[in-house]
């Protein structure tokens, strides 16, 4: 059992990789998607042992949503804004991929400590997973230079943390997931709208262009 | 009785300011109302400080205010109608002045908020001198200031009048914060900010620490000499009866705050010397430092300013006296020192409100501030000159006026405890009358130019040659002043027994005064009052005599003798920057002068000019480089808000990580 | 007795402080081997004037003849507040001293008022150098006589001088012999004698006293004459004082050789100023701070 | 009942406003909606307080300060409001800088997403259950994302586009601190309301503890403005409508310190209380430090109020860091700097009105030509610097007397400096704005110099002003009292 949640582990970490390394957005909003089936996988492997209907509810629903719903908007929205690829970002593919290596490192150090006292019967692996996929988020938003890729970089993040949730924390109240849910959705889907407009003021993307507003 | 008085007074004016304020859409309306009002305002306050003066009993009147740790608690000791006396008496003066004054703006400006913040100006101060509850007292402190800010921002429309009230308002603010630190310590772990529970916190802070935080608290407010600067830059700005308020009434509520606050710190035999030497440097840097920086000036106004420097340096060294005798243990030092402290408070309130009132009806006659223009005043304005003159003469300490009553009294004190044998208390003796004297002859020097540019003479220019004399209303303050200079200055032996309440205040039952170098104060002053009345006499005599020799004789009028030179012009007179020139030059070290002149040149040369001019040095070299390193230091920080998200995201994470790290101790 | 001495005193004051100029004027002839003007030709002056009419300048106002009239009735009040040697003064208390020095500062303050009143160039510029020096030279008065009012440890000008001798000589001699040369100094500069400035020079730009009452005439001068012999006096008095080192305890006799010293006192400084040559200007302020240095030393070993 | 109203009634009107047809009754809905909310929320100051229990819906003592400071800022702002969009409609306006034309959104969204906000901000003040103030806290960003983009320039657009991406990612850091905090618990609380987690606080784990209070800091912080965490502040506030900014800073800042504060009070519970004051002060003087040096080469009057923003959550967070006196004072801060900063928001509205410029030596002589709206500048001037007899006076004397009183001698010394240190720049920008003669800027040659002030621009911010007066001068038992027991929550006294 065990086994089979930490291989899944080992799978989001992969796709954490791939998201480094890709710079085809198209790519990475798939990977993107992957990864929401992969972390719904999760959270039904951590709860196998009492699988109310809830929780195959909401694994379901995360699934579609996550899975589906948004990497479809996103894709609307890249045909829309027409980008096809992020071109020369702060820091290159390559680098990324080491620094990657580096903050999988940085992330299982950082859990050490909250290991020690974690909750019994989770996998050693889950934790410093979920660190690697939020670091890997806030770090595609810092070194991209695309809003779209910036999205992206933001619901990896958000990934991450719903691992945490999922597996971790207690059995939350179906309602408050929906609403986490349907809070992601609708933030990545204004994020959309605003890409939209800014595209239609200045036919660009590019956020280098969005520093007009500094002191 | 008495307290009541002085609320009702307060009330009176708390109200009537706010009629002023309604008034203000009919302009000339609002001007009468709000000197009305202010009078009005002023004759219970002065009835009130009557009575507790001459009973010499406190009263005191407690209420509930819904305010946390605050108290509408007041009382009104003899401290407090000791500067109550003052402050009522100038303002209401002031008031008759300013109605007249502010005529002349009727026109262009709407005078109602100019006399609302006048009369908040006077309720504030009359409220901050009888407070005894920390709340109330920064409350009414702080109204004051913003009073007296909005007053000095009058004439807002001038650059240079905006960039003071800057100055002001900043300095006072920052005073302001060490009051802050100084009450909360004294009300350290109270429920309440009320005075009666005030005491130098044991453990938590020294009595030494809250000595210093008050002098330089209050001392912002009074101007002692490293935070004066304010003081230069707002009192030309603001209206001359404003001036005249803030200058000779407001500033000592900066005085009135450093006693007050000493009597929370404990028994005074147990006071450092060193607080005594402290107030003693403070006043012989501000004494001499202000007179110095007076006779640099050319702005009227501003030359004034500097010379309240120089009198609340004279009231400092008075009460340095007073601190050094008590830890001394020299009682005939403290007594006088405070005495002459005391005293002076209220002759510079007179002398210098007299000036500044004087020098205003001087200033709106000619339309300038700059000395240099003006001239032969004397013979245009005829009351308002002799005012001036008697205002000054009782400024550099001269018999037979007040200034030199008070000066007298420091100066025997400071005898007193020079022929004494505690040989710290002789140095600072020493010290005090040394600057004294040096203060004397530096105000001699800078009244006699001023009255000789301003005054005497030719006029200048035509600014001062077409002036007259100011109307009525502005020049029976003016009179009302100059008598007071000349009472006090005889009548000496009956003042004192006015102050003696405030002195009980701060040196209770002590009769030390009453032996000064073995004889009483009393017929010690009684004694000068007999020689002022004989020197009256001489002159008096003298002129007699002169018009006897003189009745039987021609007496015609003919031009100046210039040595044989035919047409001497007005402006061949003596400058004023020629005639302190000599003295700047020989602290050309502390001043640091900038010379405008252009030497005679050729066999015929055209034109020479010369011209001093003279910046605070304190705001030229102190300040004004630690504001801008500070402008540059925030300047080269300005990158970190450069605009980029994803640099903006990386903060977040830094902080997170950082947190993370320091504070779950992840990296050992 | 005592007190019939200061009478004494004061009128000797009032009829003989002319008489000082006098000597003066006949010691600097004798020196230069002139047989010189009689010795009361300050009196017949003061009779001239006091019998002339008057010119004022139409620049003037009341100020202009106040000066005279304030300064010489400051001058009378001093009269009454200066001991001599053993003489007690007529009027005495603790501080006098101070009241002394203001008065001469009143005096100063009307003369130079009235100086600038006339608008006049060369007046005003004496009238600066007035101030200039006066405000070095009225604290080294103030602090050498407060060396020796710590020295004898009394306030009053009259206990002062009067109980200096009676103190054991090595307590006193060292201050009041600086003390002394202070006010020496501070004497030669407030009379506006050589080597500070020249009483009958006819070089405004190099006069002080002189120039400020060059458009004073008739009565005024008369009185700022009388005024200046007074103030002569005063400061012969108050050196006398010092530097005679004895008393007789007679009060008359005392009188008398006081007064002996300061006609003693009016030929040294006719002496000095046919010895020195005037200083240049800038050179008196170093002169007073000179002096002044001297009664720091003097209260400094008082103190001790 | 009331209670849930207080939430859905502005959420359906919100709906209601956004659905096109409705035009002629839209601007009542919100007048409606916020007239509503304000006498339901007096209505609950009423009531007997009720006790959470185990619901997830309650509103305890720093729930209701800040819904009440919501709720009247709330209606502050519609009033103002209805006259601005009035002002606003037609066809196009022109950019205060660059000076090109651009088209509002419409005004359907804009009312809509206006009462949706005031909806998720109350949800934020009375919900129990930490992982539904998450929701609510994200909604009430996607609530104003909208309301920033009011003007669709691309000033606004970017300003837009930070708020959002910075807060979301900020947010999903409190989010992850939520789930620590129930991983923290697990085993002995099941359920994430405050009631169970406080009353189980001891048992619970303190490194899981330490770190979700650090991820909840950062996370709210970010939403609040603590620095380093407040850059999207000053744009957003900069660029959004005078009333949006009002709204943003007086309510909503509240808001996300109120998330702040559930975390604080179960660290507390925890007795793990110095740990989070600690976190609490650090960033709350950094915060004010930082608005400090960016006020001093401020340019923009609005960007200078968002700093000033900074600076005083920097202050409410020291407030409650210490404890204690000061914690009572914070709260009471909260109440006053809100209404303070309501006012100068509302009031710089109108200069940007006047003076069609946000650059501060453009704007001169506002006494002359807005006699009201100068008194009011001055008025906010005096009091968000706090200044007697304004109510900041008292709240910022009552949090340093706590410093004092409870010994923290440095934290006071460089309070008081920071102080001194805001109010000076501040100082040296307000005050040519208000004085002078309006003749002497460049700008207001364009507009005519005797701009008229209708009555919905000044009532307004007159009334907050007269609060701000009121609080300075009398602070009754009852409201201390409700302070008290607001700060009494997270150990406050």
């Amino acid at each position: 059992m065990a086994v089979l949640s930490d291989l899944v582990v080992v799978l989001l970490l992969l796709t954490n990789l791939r998201l480094l390394g890709s710079s085809r957005i198209v790519a990475c909003i798939q990977t993107v998607a992957l990864q929401a089936v992969v972390l719904s996988v999760i959270t039904l492997a951590s709860s196998l042992s009492n699988l109310t209907p809830a929780v195959v509810a909401l694994t379901l629903s995360t699934m579609a949503v996550k899975g589906l719903l948004l990497p479809w908007l996103l894709r609307r929205a890249v045909r829309g804004v027409g980008v096809g690829r992020e071109v020369e970002p702060f820091v290159g593919f390559t680098t990324s991929v080491l620094i990657g290596g580096g903050l999988l490192g940085f992330s299982f150090l950082i859990s050490k400590p909250l290991l020690v006292s974690a909750p019994p019967g989770i996998s050693a692996m889950l934790i410093p997973g979920a660190m690697f996929t939020i670091l890997t988020g806030l770090f595609i938003v810092v070194s991209r230079r695309k809003a779209l890729t910036q999205v992206l970089g933001y619901l990896v993040l958000e990934n991450g943390v719903y691992v945490f949730g999922s597996s971790l924390a207690v059995e939350e109240p179906l309602l408050v997931e929906m609403g986490i849910l349907l809070d992601v959705l609708v933030a990545v889907f204004v994020m959309g709208i605003v890409i939209f407009q800014i595209n239609r003021e200045f036919d660009h993307i590019d956020t280098d262009k969005l520093s007009v507003l500094k002191d | 009785m008495g307290i009541v008085l002085l609320l009702v007074s307060i009330g009176v004016l708390v109200l009537g300011s706010a009629f002023c304020a309604v008034a203000s859409r009919r302009s000339r309306w609002a001007n009468q109302l709000g000197g009305v009002v202010a009078v009005a305002g002023a004759i219970p306050a002065i009835l009130a400080a009557g009575h507790v003066l001459w009973t010499g009993e406190t009263e005191e009147l407690r209420l509930p205010w819904a305010v946390p740790f605050g108290s509408f608690y007041t009382a009104v000791d003899g401290l407090s109608a000791f500067f109550i006396m003052a402050i009522a008496v100038i303002c209401g003066l002031a008031a008759m002045y300013g109605v007249s004054y502010m005529r002349h703006y009727a026109g262009r400006k709407n005078l109602g908020p100019s006399w609302f913040f006048y009369n908040m100006l006077f309720a504030s101060m009359l409220l901050v001198v009888t407070a005894r509850n920390g709340m109330l007292f920064l409350v009414a402190w702080e109204i004051m200031s913003l009073a007296s800010f909005f007053l000095v921002m009058f004439d807002h429309e001038k650059e240079e009048v905006r960039e003071a009230g800057w100055t002001y308002l900043v300095a006072m603010h920052l005073g302001t914060a060490f009051l802050f630190a100084l009450f909360l310590l004294l009300s350290w772990q109270g429920k309440t900010m009320d005075f009666d529970t005030f005491g130098v916190p044991s453990g938590v802070a020294s009595g030494s620490v809250l000595f210093l935080l008050a002098v330089i608290g209050f001392g912002t407010k009074a101007g002692f000499m490293p935070m004066h600067v304010w003081l230069p830059e707002a009192h030309p700005a603001a209206p001359s009866h404003v001036s005249a308020v803030m200058s000779g009434v407001m500033i000592k509520t900066g005085i009135y705050g450093l006693l007050r606050v000493l009597t929370f710190l404990g028994e005074p035999s147990t006071w450092p010397t060193w607080w005594g030497w402290t107030l003693i440097g403070v006043g012989a840097v501000s004494g001499i430092g202000g007179v110095l920086f007076a006779l640099a000036q050319h702005d009227l106004k501003r030359l004034l300013a500097y010379h309240s420097v120089e009198n609340i340096g004279i009231i400092c060294l008075g009460l340095g006296l007073w601190l050094v005798g008590t830890s001394t243990d020299n009682p005939a030092l403290a007594a006088l020192g405070l005495l002459g402290g005391l005293l002076h408070v209220w002759n510079h309130a007179i002398f210098k409100s007299l000036l500044f009132l004087a020098a205003g009806a001087a200033i709106q006659a000619t339309g300038t501030r700059d000395i240099e223009l003006m001239g032969g005043l004397l013979k245009r304005m005829r009351h308002t000159g002799l005012a001036f003159i008697i205002g000054s003469v009782a400024i550099c300490g001269l018999p037979p006026l007040n200034g030199f009553i008070s000066e007298f009294m420091i100066y025997v004190g400071a005898f007193s405890g020079v022929t004494g044998s505690v040989t710290t208390g002789a140095t600072a003796s020493l010290l005090v009358v040394a600057a004294l004297a040096m203060i004397g002859g530096l105000a001699i020097a800078c009244f006699t130019k001023v009255i000789g540019v301003v005054f005497l003479g030719e006029g200048r220019s035509d600014l001062a040659k077409d002036a007259s004399e100011a109307p009525a209303l502005m020049r029976a303050p003016l009179a009302i002043m100059a008598g007071l200079c000349v009472l006090i200055g005889l009548l000496s032996p009956l003042v004192i027994p006015a102050i003696e309440p405030a002195t009980r205040c701060l040196i209770p039952n002590s009769t030390a005064y009453r032996n000064v170098g073995g004889m009483d104060l009393y017929s010690l002053l009684w004694r000068i009052s007999t020689a002022f009345v004989v020197l009256i006499a001489f002159i008096v005599g003298l002129w007699a005599l002169r018009r006897r020799l003189l009745a039987h004789r021609t007496v015609q009028e003919a031009g100046t003798w210039d040595c044989g030179y035919a047409a001497p012009t007005s402006r061949m007179q003596y400058t004023a920057s020629s005639f302190a020139w000599p003295i700047l030059d020989m602290f050309r070290f502390l001043l640091r002068p900038q010379v405008l002149q252009q030497r005679p040149s050729g066999l015929f040369p055209e034109k020479a000019k010369f011209e001093s001019h003279v910046d605070d040095v304190f705001r030229k070299y102190a300040y004004g480089p630690i504001f801008s390193s500070v402008a540059w230091l925030a300047d080269r920080l300005r990158w970190v808000q450069q605009g980029r998200n994803q640099l903006y995201v990386l903060y977040i994470a830094l902080a997170l990580l950082t947190l993370l790290f320091w504070k779950l101790g992840v990296a050992k | 007795m005592t007190v019939c001495a200061s009478i004494l005193h004061v009128l000797m004051a009032l009829t003989l402080s002319p008489l000082l100029l006098g000597v003066i004027n006949r010691t600097k002839a004798k020196f230069a081997g002139r047989c010189g003007q009689p010795l009361l030709q300050p009196y017949y002056d003061l009779a001239k004037l006091l019998r002339k009419g008057a010119v004022y300048s139409r620049t003037t106002t009341w100020v202009f003849r106040a000066g005279p009239m304030v300064g010489l009735a400051a001058m009378l009040l001093v009269i009454g507040l200066v001991p001599l040697g053993g003489v007690r003064a007529l009027g005495t208390f603790p501080g006098d001293l101070i009241l002394l020095t203001y008065a001469l500062g009143l005096t100063r303050f009307m003369t130079m008022l009235a100086a600038l009143d006339t608008g006049s160039a060369f007046e005003g510029m004496g009238a600066s150098r007035e101030a200039q020096f006066s405000l070095l030279a009225e604290p080294v008065l103030l602090l050498s006589l407060a060396a020796l009012a710590i020295c004898t440890r009394s306030m009053g000008l009259s206990d002062i001088y009067g109980s200096l001798h009676t103190l054991d000589s090595a307590r006193w001699v060292p201050t009041a012999s600086l003390a002394a040369a202070a006010i020496f100094i501070v004497l030669l500069v407030e009379n506006a004698r050589i080597p500070i400035d020249d009483p009958n020079t006819h070089l405004e730009l190099t006069m002080i006293h002189e120039v400020m009452v060059l458009d004073h005439g008739g009565v005024d001068l008369g009185l700022i004459q009388y005024g200046a012999a007074l103030k002569l006096w005063v400061f012969s008095s108050l050196l006398v004082g010092v530097v005679i080192p004895w008393q007789i305890g007679q009060p008359v006799l005392d009188l008398l050789l006081g007064v002996g010293g300061i006609f003693a006192l009016a030929v040294v400084v006719g002496v000095v100023e046919s010895a020195m040559a005037r200083l240049r200007l800038v050179r008196v302020p170093q002169m007073l701070a000179v002096a002044a240095v001297l009664t720091m030393i003097a209260i400094i070993w008082a103190l001790r | 009942m009331m209670l849930w109203s207080v939430i859905l009634i502005p959420a359906v009107a919100g709906c209601v406003a956004m659905v096109p047809p409705l035009r002629a009754i839209r601007r009542m809905l919100l007048l409606l909606g916020a007239v509503w909310h304000s006498v339901a929320v007096v209505w609950l100051c009423l009531s007997p307080a009720m006790t959470a229990g185990d619901s997830w819906i309650a509103l305890d003592a720093p729930g209701k300060l800040f819904l009440v400071i919501a709720s009247a800022l709330f209606l502050a702002a519609a009033v103002y409001g209805l006259g601005y969009l009035r002002k606003e409609e037609g066809t196009a306006t022109r950019g205060a800088e660059e000076g090109f034309l651009f088209r509002n959104e419409p005004e359907g969204i804009f009312i809509g997403c206006l009462l949706l906000f005031l909806a998720s901000m109350s949800l934020v003040c009375i919900c129990q259950h930490l992982g539904l103030l998450w929701v609510a806290v994200e909604a009430t960003t996607l609530a104003s994302a909208s309301l920033i983009g009011f003007h669709r320039n691309h000033r606004s657009l970017e300003a837009t586009w930070k708020y959002l991406l910075i807060c979301s990612v900020g947010i999903a850091m409190a989010l992850l601190g939520i789930f620590f905090l129930a991983t923290a618990g697990r085993g002995h609380v099941h359920g994430l309301t405050l009631t169970r987690l406080i009353s189980s606080a001891t048992a619970m784990d303190p490194v899981w503890l330490k770190a979700a209070f650090i991820l909840l800091l950062v996370g709210f912080g970010t939403k609040m403005g603590l620095a380093p965490m407040h850059t999207w502040l000053p744009d957003a506030h900069s660029e959004a409508p005078s009333m949006v900014s009002a709204l943003l800073s007086g309510a909503l800042l509240n808001c996300a310190f109120l998330g702040i504060l559930r975390g604080h009070a179960v660290l507390v519970a925890a007795d793990l209380g110095v740990f989070s004051g600690q976190l609490l002060l650090l960033l709350g003087l950094l915060s004010m430090a930082v608005a400090a040096v960016f006020m001093i080469r401020q340019t923009d009057y609005k960007r200078m109020l968002a700093y000033s923003s900074i600076e005083h959550m920097g202050i409410m967070a020291i407030g409650v860091g210490l404890g204690g006196l000061a914690a009572t004072g914070a709260m009471l801060h909260a109440v006053n700097h809100s209404f303070a900063k309501g006012l100068l928001f509302l009031a710089a509205g109108n200069l940007l009105a006047a003076y069609s410029t946000k650059e501060i030596q453009d704007v001169r002589g506002v006494l002359g030509r807005l006699p009201i709206t100068g008194c009011l500048w001055l008025v906010g001037f005096l009091a968000i610097t706090g200044s007697p007899p304004f109510g900041l006076f008292v709240s910022e004397l009552t949090i340093l007397k706590g410093a004092i009183d409870s010994g923290h001698w440095i934290t006071a010394v460089l309070y008081l400096a920071a102080l001194g240190a805001v109010f000076i720049p501040m100082a040296r920008h307000f005050l040519p704005m208000a004085f002078g003669s309006s003749g002497e800027s460049s700008q207001n040659k364009s507009c005519p110099l005797e701009a008229r002030e209708p009555a919905w621009s000044v009532v307004p911010p007159l009334a907050l002003g007269l609060a701000v007066l009121a609080m300075g001068l009398y602070v009754p038992q009852p409201l201390w009292g409700a302070m008290r027991e607001a700060a009494a929550a997270f150990g406050g006294h």
